[in-house]
């Protein structure tokens, strides 16, 4: 079928803006993606309509508040494939999400001495918790190290089991390279080790269709900013039988079933990882967003941005003194990149003046700039509404940018 | 009559009112003409919790038909406890597990049947059947 | 000068809107208040116009949006009076709030059988999130009582300190009576122990005037859903001297100076305790709700609600068989109630019939509920939006209601 | 010249430019033309830490005025580093204490003024005024 890009274009307000007096070319969505117009009224409906807080109200405008924040909890379930609506966890976003897992499911499961094995493409959100947990109770971080291409070093992956690991979380996609890791044959390695695993789906789940049942993750976290929705909402997928087993994360409204000083009794799932009231006009303005992505067909986008990437890398291979920071055969359409001797931030400030909202830096990824001995990188990161002119301006400017930085 | 007959009754009798306030006066009515609980069924085994309000509920098997007797601490709870013992009351198991209650949505109810919890309705409907599964599970 | 209440009625479109064709009449504002129309399109606006990631970035729009977030901030810090910007700290609500505080400092200045003293009117969310340390660190909950008229019973209050008092946490303003806790008494006699008092402002900070220096508390949270902000926005103010001495709580992007496998260094304040993506959008409104907020003037939107209150009470004490739960002298708009021996689920759900939206049940704090000895109430919380006319619809209705459940 | 002169001769100097580009070349050839930065200096103390990128500041008082060396490791970043020593190298520390750097806004640069934190022109002001106070209350 396609997508008919200008009318993608025409949906999304801010693709119109100018900056400095020159269109907006925006390659930074990988930092956070712009938002249709039905997902900003979405929202926005919420307040002028129906808002009124969710839960335990006996009056209409609170359950239909309710019910529209709980139809989009099953809209999510089916969007991921979860077993159950029961195994959706609302939080404020994937940073919160794995913070929760490695505080309930750490504080659980860990002893001291006990591993958790990470990646060396870890985003900082999929790092700190766990050495925020090694911290209080003493347990090791293993990491596993990546190739020069930029991937996964499986073999050395594999070796990094022992009888102590108790999980394993890893990224789907790089938010630096646009690395696809193989989370399939991640996931069946770590349950031959009965070991349980959390994906980080924030670079993934707006890229390509994910599937929770299929892959067999035991977690699969992400954010809805990245994915066309509003900022302040995150999910937590979670297998029941772990969710179940974990400690409430945040004590509060919503997530007890009873509370006396003598003794709480927590409510069941998912409101025992719902505490206080949550970011329901964002999660009902999520459901507008799962409908936009549905009605674009992910694996037309998955195409076209596949397509782009494409163009893209042929057209910035080009670009004289270009260095690529990352070539793995399976990837999204995210490139970093180094131009000469300059330093990234020249570069992300000279393209700015031209229009461009590109990040520059080391994108919450500090351990990968030092695998790679590079204080940062420009970040390119393309969305099913950029265009292959778009691009063609990019290398314009990169050249023009490389001379003056020459 | 059989069970969808009932539903055609009440509402029938629903239909006379379009204000949802004398539908809720002729829902109290019935709650409080609801045959009184037996004291000794009050358990905790027998108890429903709603968010907001309590629900009791007993089930019998006599000469292979059910017979139920409820009670709720909220008399609009109450009444619609009374509506579902007198449409499932002296039915058998197997007709109170296939029986689909369409009268609740048709009397304008359907609310109460949504999952927000404030109200136990639907977890009711769940121990009515599953009290129905018990004693046909019981009955082979 | 008083307030203009048809205009600022027309400032909040939901307020038009009618439930079973009867005109709605929100009466919830206490679980969560509604929004102006430039709280709802300054939110909008972000999306349509500035979108992108905060902090760090080179680009136009990330600096556009990270200026406006920390432009709320320091607005925040002014209309409570913060000693400075870094002393705000984003949320995503109350109950996070606390939660962040029961942990952070929590785990750091708690140990076994270390004491936080609490009242019996605390909403759940400042009860759980205490119990969840008791059960990690084995503290005690000390709990102050309330009065038979709702006031906190402060002879017993002081009684509750000993060496090993580490906390004082209570609310301003009970969600459920509308008492006014005498804060200042509360945290001068906390003081002369050296005792440190978080206030839960949830139900304080939109209706009166809160100056945390004069108060001189050493933290104090809200949410920006219950002052006509957007949900998923909270607020901790905390004095600077106790937030740098307590550890992160979330550990991610943003909160991090340095981050490397071998040690991570964590960034000042406030950005320590912010980690992950922010709901930036969010905040943002919250600016345009400050704004809102200051043009109406405070003190009118006190002295407003106040006479509404009063002509309140005057209106419900007339109805037959009303019960009021909460008599305290010092009070804000909330009145919670029980109708003869009618179940509050009954009022609530003729009332909402009749298109009044009120809350009915435990309202979070069923330790306050066995306190009275009842299930619940139906409470009846006003903004400055309501009028004396829905006031007096209100009080025909329960008469007809009353009849009804006779 | 006084702070001021040399900030208006600057103010000038970019006028010439409308194009943001050409304004950053200038800034970039000011950046490589700056004097090179004494190694015995690059130590940690004299280091400011951006969010992107380093700055290295160091200061000596030589006949009661004030000399500096700067560098980045962004060339833009470097340029202003340039400006900002052209501007007030040579002065007093009192000189320094009382300047007004007008110039930044005034030559389109307020936005690396900006407390975002993308790069370290804020924290090198403040350095700079932190070596002349030290210095002030040295010679005292
Ligand atoms: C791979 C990955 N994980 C985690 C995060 C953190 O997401 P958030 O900031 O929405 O919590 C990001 C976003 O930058 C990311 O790219
Ligand atoms: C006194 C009080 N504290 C805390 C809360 C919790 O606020 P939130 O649900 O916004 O986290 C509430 C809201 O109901 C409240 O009234």
């Amino acid at each position: 079928m396609g997508l008919n890009i200008q009318e993608i274009r025409n949906d999304f307000p801010i693709l119109a803006e100018k900056v400095y007096g020159k269109p907006l070319v925006y390659f930074d969505n990988a930092a956070t993606t712009q938002k249709p117009l039905s997902v900003i009224e979405a929202e926005a409906d919420v307040y002028r309509r129906v808002n009124s807080n969710i839960h335990r109200g006996v009056h209409h405008l609170s359950n239909v508040c309710t019910e529209a924040f709980e139809e989009v909890r099953r809209k999510v379930a089916g969007f991921i494939n979860a077993g159950s609506n029961e195994e959706i966890i609302f939080t404020k976003g994937t940073t919160e999400s794995i913070n929760l897992l490695a505080t309930s499911f750490g504080e659980h499961f860990f002893s001291e001495g006990d591993e958790v094995i990470l990646t060396e493409m870890e985003h900082h959100s999929n790092i700190v918790p766990w050495q925020l947990l090694q911290k209080r109770k003493g347990i090791h971080i293993k990491i596993a190290p990546v190739t020069d291409d930029g991937e996964l070093d499986m073999d050395a992956f594999e070796k990094l089991f022992s009888g102590k690991t108790k999980i394993v979380s890893v990224t789907h996609i790089s938010n630096v390279m646009g690395t696809i890791n193989p989370v399939e044959k991640i996931i069946e390695k770590a349950h031959s080790f009965d070991v349980p695993v959390i994906i980080d789906g924030a670079q993934a789940i707006h890229h390509l269709p994910v599937d929770v049942k299929q892959l067999d993750c035991d977690f699969y976290v992400f954010s809805g900013h990245k994915m066309y929705a509003p900022t302040g909402v995150g999910i937590l997928y979670g297998k029941r039988e772990w969710l179940e087993k974990m400690e409430p994360y945040q004590g509060g409204g919503e997530m007890i079933d009873r509370v006396s000083f003598s003794g709480t009794t927590f409510n069941e799932l998912p409101y025992k990882f719902e505490a206080g009231t949550p970011n329901f006009a964002g999660v009902i303005a999520l459901g507008a967003a799962l409908e936009y992505l549905k009605s674009k067909n992910l694996n037309d986008i998955w195409d076209y941005e596949h397509d782009l990437f494409e163009y893209a890398m042929e057209k910035m291979k080009a670009v004289p003194g270009i260095r690529l920071i990352g070539q793995a055969s399976d990837h999204t359409s995210v490139i970093s990149f180094l131009l000469g001797k300059a330093h990234p931030f020249d570069v992300g400030t000279l393209l700015d003046k031209l229009g461009f909202a590109l990040r520059t830096g080391h994108h919450c990824a500090q351990p990968l700039m030092d695998r790679f001995g590079i204080p940062g990188t420009v970040r390119a990161s393309f969305a099913f509404y950029n265009t292959r002119d778009e691009i063609d301006r990019l290398s314009e400017a990169l050249n023009r940018v490389g001379t003056m930085l020459g | 009559m059989t069970i969808n007959e009932k539903q055609d009754e009440i509402i029938e009798e629903f239909s006379a009112f379009d204000d949802w306030m004398d539908k809720y006066s002729l829902l109290i009515e019935m709650g409080n003409e609801l045959d009184s609980f037996d004291e000794v069924h009050r358990k905790e085994q027998n108890l429903i919790e709603g968010c907001q309000s309590k629900v009791w509920l007993h089930a019998e098997l006599n000469d292979g038909k059910m017979e139920f007797q409820g009670d709720s601490d909220a008399i609009i709870v109450k009444g619609i406890v009374a509506l579902l013992l007198r449409v499932l009351s002296g039915h058998t198991p197997d007709e109170i597990l296939d029986a689909d209650l369409y009268f609740i949505d048709k009397i304008g109810l359907k609310e109460h049947l949504s999952p927000t919890r404030s109200n136990g309705l639907v977890a009711m409907i769940k121990q009515i059947k599953a009290y129905a599964l018990a004693f046909k599970v019981k009955q082979n």
